[in-house]
């Protein structure tokens, strides 16, 4: 027998069963650092197993340091493309903690910040997931490019293209420039012709569609009980949204609904994030038209009135919720983060033990799950 | 959900792939092009070191530790030194500021060789960034999408 | 089984008759039931929720508090038919950090349980897979501690590149 | 002059010219070239991007120049305990196949490198059936998991795409009545084949994207799970062989494309010289077709490994065998052989 077949010390890692472990990562799977471990006898994957932390940053344990408005510089850094919902969580229980209301124009400014991330983040992900079903990454272009009149808006309102480090607990730093509203409302035209593109070249595809309908099905209650966060959750049917949930900002009075889809495969998970970028077009015009007048941010009373807080808020992954304790003094005493992203991850660990899955399916249903190594790793 | 035929879903995406060839790119040559900023760009900190009272207030509130105070030869007050290493470019020193002493300008195209050379000290503070000095092969200027002509610019894209 | 649907006040109302003395509500609000309790009943006040539909678990965690000298465990549940979040807490010693699993109630804290494990130094007893999370493999519990303990020192982590300002 | 050193060339060295310049080495080097250039330049385009515009100023043309050299320079790593032997010469030889098949392509009327009449059809497609096996020994030789799965998804997609495109290829040979690629070329002055046999066009064309194995078929060295499939392991100089071997497939299945169904070096009289004439007449039919290609590439999603084994059984098979069977029906009792 050759050598090459009788050598124990043989690069391919063999596990009991002839079973082979491929690595996907940690260089960059998706986007930051992190691994699945998948366990596969060359096209049939029995077992992935997620390996986060690889950018673990300890954001929990910084924020002890930083008083309120210190600490939404590092905070940021947890989702760079969705950085204002993830702020909005953070605000929302500092505000509860403190008893201050923004003012309403604020409200609506931060809807309007919060919307355009949610757009520019599901045109990312959505464009991720398009190249993980094996395209040539000519979907993704187009995406990051019509992502760049968005972070161009949100560059003329806060002053920088991500990391706006905008919010503030009790307001928004600065009100909208001149100029700002027919810049949207043109952005918000150009977005839906450009919806209409990817209608036709993508989602509606039937490579696409193959690939991705029937893959992944997460049942409605097996998501409720794992946990699952955001598009994933309504696209197993489950009509939950935090934004209608539990308003807040000016979410409570505009109009629009939650976008859910029945299936509960990865195709609708792709199908929800982008049917809600429609309705957070809609979203931004009604704001924008109905925007108040007023000041902008309030002062914090200089003791909080709670101890404790858990405020949550939807970012473009799903729900983030923040519990704050603090003991009075201008900076907390432990704040506990859960982003979707950290549930997700569970939610996909356990998806080979309902259904079976081939390895060219991993790379779609990892995506489809829009997980972000940075938000688990904190 | 839209329910389509058979061909609709295979010629079509096509078809639509193919469009694209005719629109212009979107590229931008970078160190012969430039993007303009927009007047609340965050870039680059500039000290007005007459305005300065010394009060130390940016250091208190910079979440990076970036900003220390540092004595000035022939001044009696200290003045902010700014590592860009650390800096994240937020902005809340310059809107903490009680005199409007700092002020962002929209360039954040610094680099050097040496990290110790991107620690800024009040003297160099006060010197605005030259992009020309910067990206000495910069030919064109052009305007974000988002103005007015970037605008036209997409109508024609679409 | 249908669910009649309940506010906060009812689902205190209906803790107290269930648990009597032994639970503690600290905060009532619109969407919101804070409560404390012992841990002896915690598994049992557990699965009287997930009973009454406290079916998906958005948080976990714990809070370390030396000058009481206990570790606060707290678990956020959210219910699909009520609509709100159950926020129970219990205190465990800190000398001796260690309490049962969750699991079995809500499979959804798993990956939350392993991280109290490893920041907390909180051994979660019957968990199956108490394996590093977010630390890096090689980190050693006896030179460096638990993260985010109160005694914890951040100061040997600084920036790498030397403090110039 | 040229007229006369074209002609001297042509009747004294002309083995010697068709095997190094044309249509031999050179110019499949050149073409190989040429062709990854335009698929970076086009797809670029059809992305909103630019695609290489420094090196060499007009376009970026000297790009794919550079990239070869830096790639010769660069060190040649053996993976630990892989088959030396074989990881060497299987990739050396991969090239080395479809550039053979192209020998039997007619470039003018009589003029292509191996220039016998028979059963030339058959051979090139007996030659390129070959390519498949030197991809599996690549990828069992690197001794690593990724190639390894990038080897066995190589037979898969084998089974799937072969057996249609020779079925479709049959087709051709039916209708023309020969096996021979320059009476096929030769009968197709009046009417492209790609008109009688349009159903075993589809299919050959569908196939032909599990010959060269690019989107939707890139199965084997999917890149999202299986890092580069079987060229994993391949550095420096050796992983550009691959690559060449990879463009001179794609070369030789669009050729042979051209020349069976859209009538090959046939087209108007542009040029005096025939060769001159078929060489731009393919070429242009070439740089079209490739363009088509490349726009199918970036438009769809790429097929897991049984749907594409799904489409080639149950779809592409059966129409091709109903092309066979409409092909016999119409040459033998519709026009009466």
């Amino acid at each position: 027998m050759h050598r090459y077949l009788t050598d124990p010390f043989q690069e391919i890692e063999e596990v009991e069963g002839g079973l082979f472990k491929l690595n996907i990562g940690p260089q960059h799977p998706i986007s930051g650092q992190g691994r699945f471990i998948v366990l596969t006898d060359g096209e049939l994957v029995y077992d992935i197993e997620v390996d986060i932390g690889y950018s673990h940053r300890g954001i929990e344990k910084i924020l002890e340091y930083k008083n309120y408005i210190q600490a939404v510089v590092p905070l940021e850094r947890m989702v760079m493309l969705d950085t204002s919902n993830i702020l909005m969580g953070f605000v929302r229980a500092v505000e509860e903690l403190y008893g201050v209301e923004p003012p309403p124009r604020a409200n609506y400014i931060r809807t309007i910040i919060n919307e355009l991330n949610r757009i520019s983040s599901h045109l990312y992900a959505l464009g991720l997931y398009a190249e993980s079903a094996g395209w040539n990454p000519a979907v993704f272009i187009w995406t990051t490019v019509d992502r760049e009149p968005i972070l161009d808006i949100l560059e003329m309102i806060t002053g920088a293209r991500w990391s706006h480090s905008f919010f503030i607990p009790g307001g928004v730093r600065a009100d909208l420039p001149n100029g700002i509203k027919e810049r949207i409302l043109d952005t918000m035209d150009f977005l839906e012709r450009r919806l209409e593109v990817y209608e036709d070249a993508w989602i509606y595809n039937e490579t696409f569609r193959m690939r991705t309908e029937g893959v992944g099905v997460l049942p409605r209650d097996k998501a409720i009980e794992w946990g699952a966060a955001g598009p994933s959750l309504r696209a197993s049917g489950v009509k939950y949204d935090t934004r209608l949930n539990e308003p807040y900002s000016a979410y409570p009075e505009l109009d629009f609904k939650i976008v859910t889809h029945t299936a509960g495969d990865a195709y609708a998970r792709g199908w929800v994030r982008f049917e809600e970028i429609k309705v957070s077009i809609d979203l931004v015009r009604q704001a924008i038209e109905n925007i108040p007048k007023g000041p902008v941010k309030k002062a914090l009373p200089p003791r909080p009135v709670k101890q404790e807080a858990l405020a949550r808020a939807e970012t473009a992954r799903g729900e983030i919720n923040f519990y704050i304790y603090t003991e009075g003094r201008d900076k907390p005493y432990r704040v506990k983060i859960s982003p979707a992203s950290f549930r997700n991850f569970f939610v996909i660990e356990q998806m080979p033990k309902i259904q079976e899955i081939k390895l060219a399916d991993v790379p779609p249903l990892i995506y489809s799950f829009d997980p972000w190594f940075l938000d688990a790793d904190r | 959900m839209k329910k389509k035929g058979f061909i609709s879903r295979v010629v079509t995406p096509f078809v639509t792939v193919l469009k694209h060839a005719a629109y212009k790119p979107v590229t931008h040559k970078y160190p012969y092009e430039r993007l303009e900023g927009f007047p609340r760009t965050r870039g680059r900190i500039v000290l007005k070191m007459d305005e300065c009272i010394g009060c130390g207030a940016c250091g208190y509130i910079c979440p990076d530790f970036a900003i220390m105070m540092k004595p000035v030869e022939g001044k009696d007050l200290t003045y902010p030194a700014i590592d860009f290493l650390k800096c994240s470019f937020c902005g809340l020193c310059v809107e903490i500021c009680p005199r409007d002493a700092l002020e962002m300008q929209s360039v954040v195209e610094l680099g050097s060789s040496n990290y110790r050379d991107l620690t800024y000290y009040p003297e160099r503070m006060t010197e605005p960034e030259d992009i020309k000095k910067l990206l000495p092969e910069l030919k064109y200027v052009l305007t974000p999408v988002a103005t007015k002509e970037g605008m036209k610019y997409i109508r024609r894209r679409v | 089984m249908r669910l009649k649907r309940m506010d906060p006040k009812r689902l205190s109302e209906l803790l107290k008759d269930r648990f009597g003395e032994r639970i503690t509500i600290t905060s009532l609000e619109e969407r919101r039931l804070f409560f404390k309790v012992d841990y002896e009943i915690a598994h049992d006040v557990a699965r009287f929720l997930k009973e009454n539909g406290f079916d998906m678990a958005i948080t976990m965690g714990g809070t370390d508090f030396p000058k009481r000298n206990v570790i606060e465990i707290f678990y956020g549940v959210w219910s699909s038919t009520h609509d709100f979040v159950a926020f129970m807490k219990f205190d465990i010693s800190r000398e001796n950090p260690r309490f049962r699993t969750f699991i079995d109630i809500w499979p959804a804290v798993h990956n939350y349980e392993r991280e109290t494990w490893e920041l907390l130094g909180v051994d979660v007893e019957g968990h199956p897979r108490l394996k590093l999370l977010l630390l890096p493999d090689d980190w050693s519990f006896e030179e460096e501690g638990y993260p985010l303990r109160k005694d914890f020192d951040s100061s040997r982590y600084r920036s790498p590149w030397g403090d110039e300002t | 002059m040229i007229d006369w050193l074209i002609e001297f060339i042509r009747v004294n060295l002309d083995p010697l010219f068709k095997i190094i310049i044309f249509p031999g080495i050179t110019f499949i080097m050149l073409f190989t070239i040429f062709a990854v250039w335009y698929q970076r330049k086009f797809l670029a385009r059809l992305m909103l991007r630019m695609g290489p515009v420094h090196a060499g100023r007009v376009m970026g043309w000297l790009q794919l120049i550079a990239d070869s050299l830096k790639l010769l320079t660069k060190e040649i790593i053996f993976p630990a305990y892989s088959y030396k032997k074989l990881f060497l010469l299987s990739a050396i030889t991969l090239p080395v196949i479809p550039a053979a098949a192209i020998a039997l392509i007619p470039f003018a009327p009589g003029y292509a490198i191996f220039n016998v009449k028979g059963y030339t059809g058959l051979l090139f497609l007996g030659i390129m059936s070959l390519y498949p096996i030197f991809i599996v020994l690549m990828g069992w030789a690197s001794n690593n998991k990724f190639t390894l799965i990038g080897a066995f998804r190589t037979i898969y997609l084998d089974v799937a795409g072969e057996i249609p495109i020779f079925l479709s290829v049959l087709g051709v040979f039916i209708w023309a009545g020969t096996y021979d690629l320059q009476d096929i070329v030769a009968m197709q002055s009046s009417m492209w084949f790609v008109i009688p046999q349009f159903l075993g066009f589809i299919v050959f064309f569908i196939s032909y994207f599990a010959m060269i194995e690019k989107a939707p078929m890139d199965i084997p060295e999917a890149e999202t799970e299986l890092v580069f499939g079987y060229r994993t392991e391949y550095t420096g100089a050796l992983f550009l062989d691959t690559m060449l071997g990879d463009y001179i497939n794609i070369l030789a299945w669009s050729l042979m494309m051209v020349t069976l169904y859209f009538g090959g070096y046939n087209g108007p009289a542009i040029f005096p010289d025939p060769l001159l004439n078929g060489a731009f007449w393919i070429l242009f039919k070439l740089i079209i077709l490739l363009a088509i290609t490349f726009t199918v590439i970036i438009s769809y999603a790429r097929l897991r490994i049984d749907q594409a084994i799904r489409l080639g059984w149950y779809y592409l098979i059966p129409l091709a065998l109903l092309n066979l069977i409409i092909t016999v029906i119409i040459k033998y009792v519709v026009l009466g052989g």
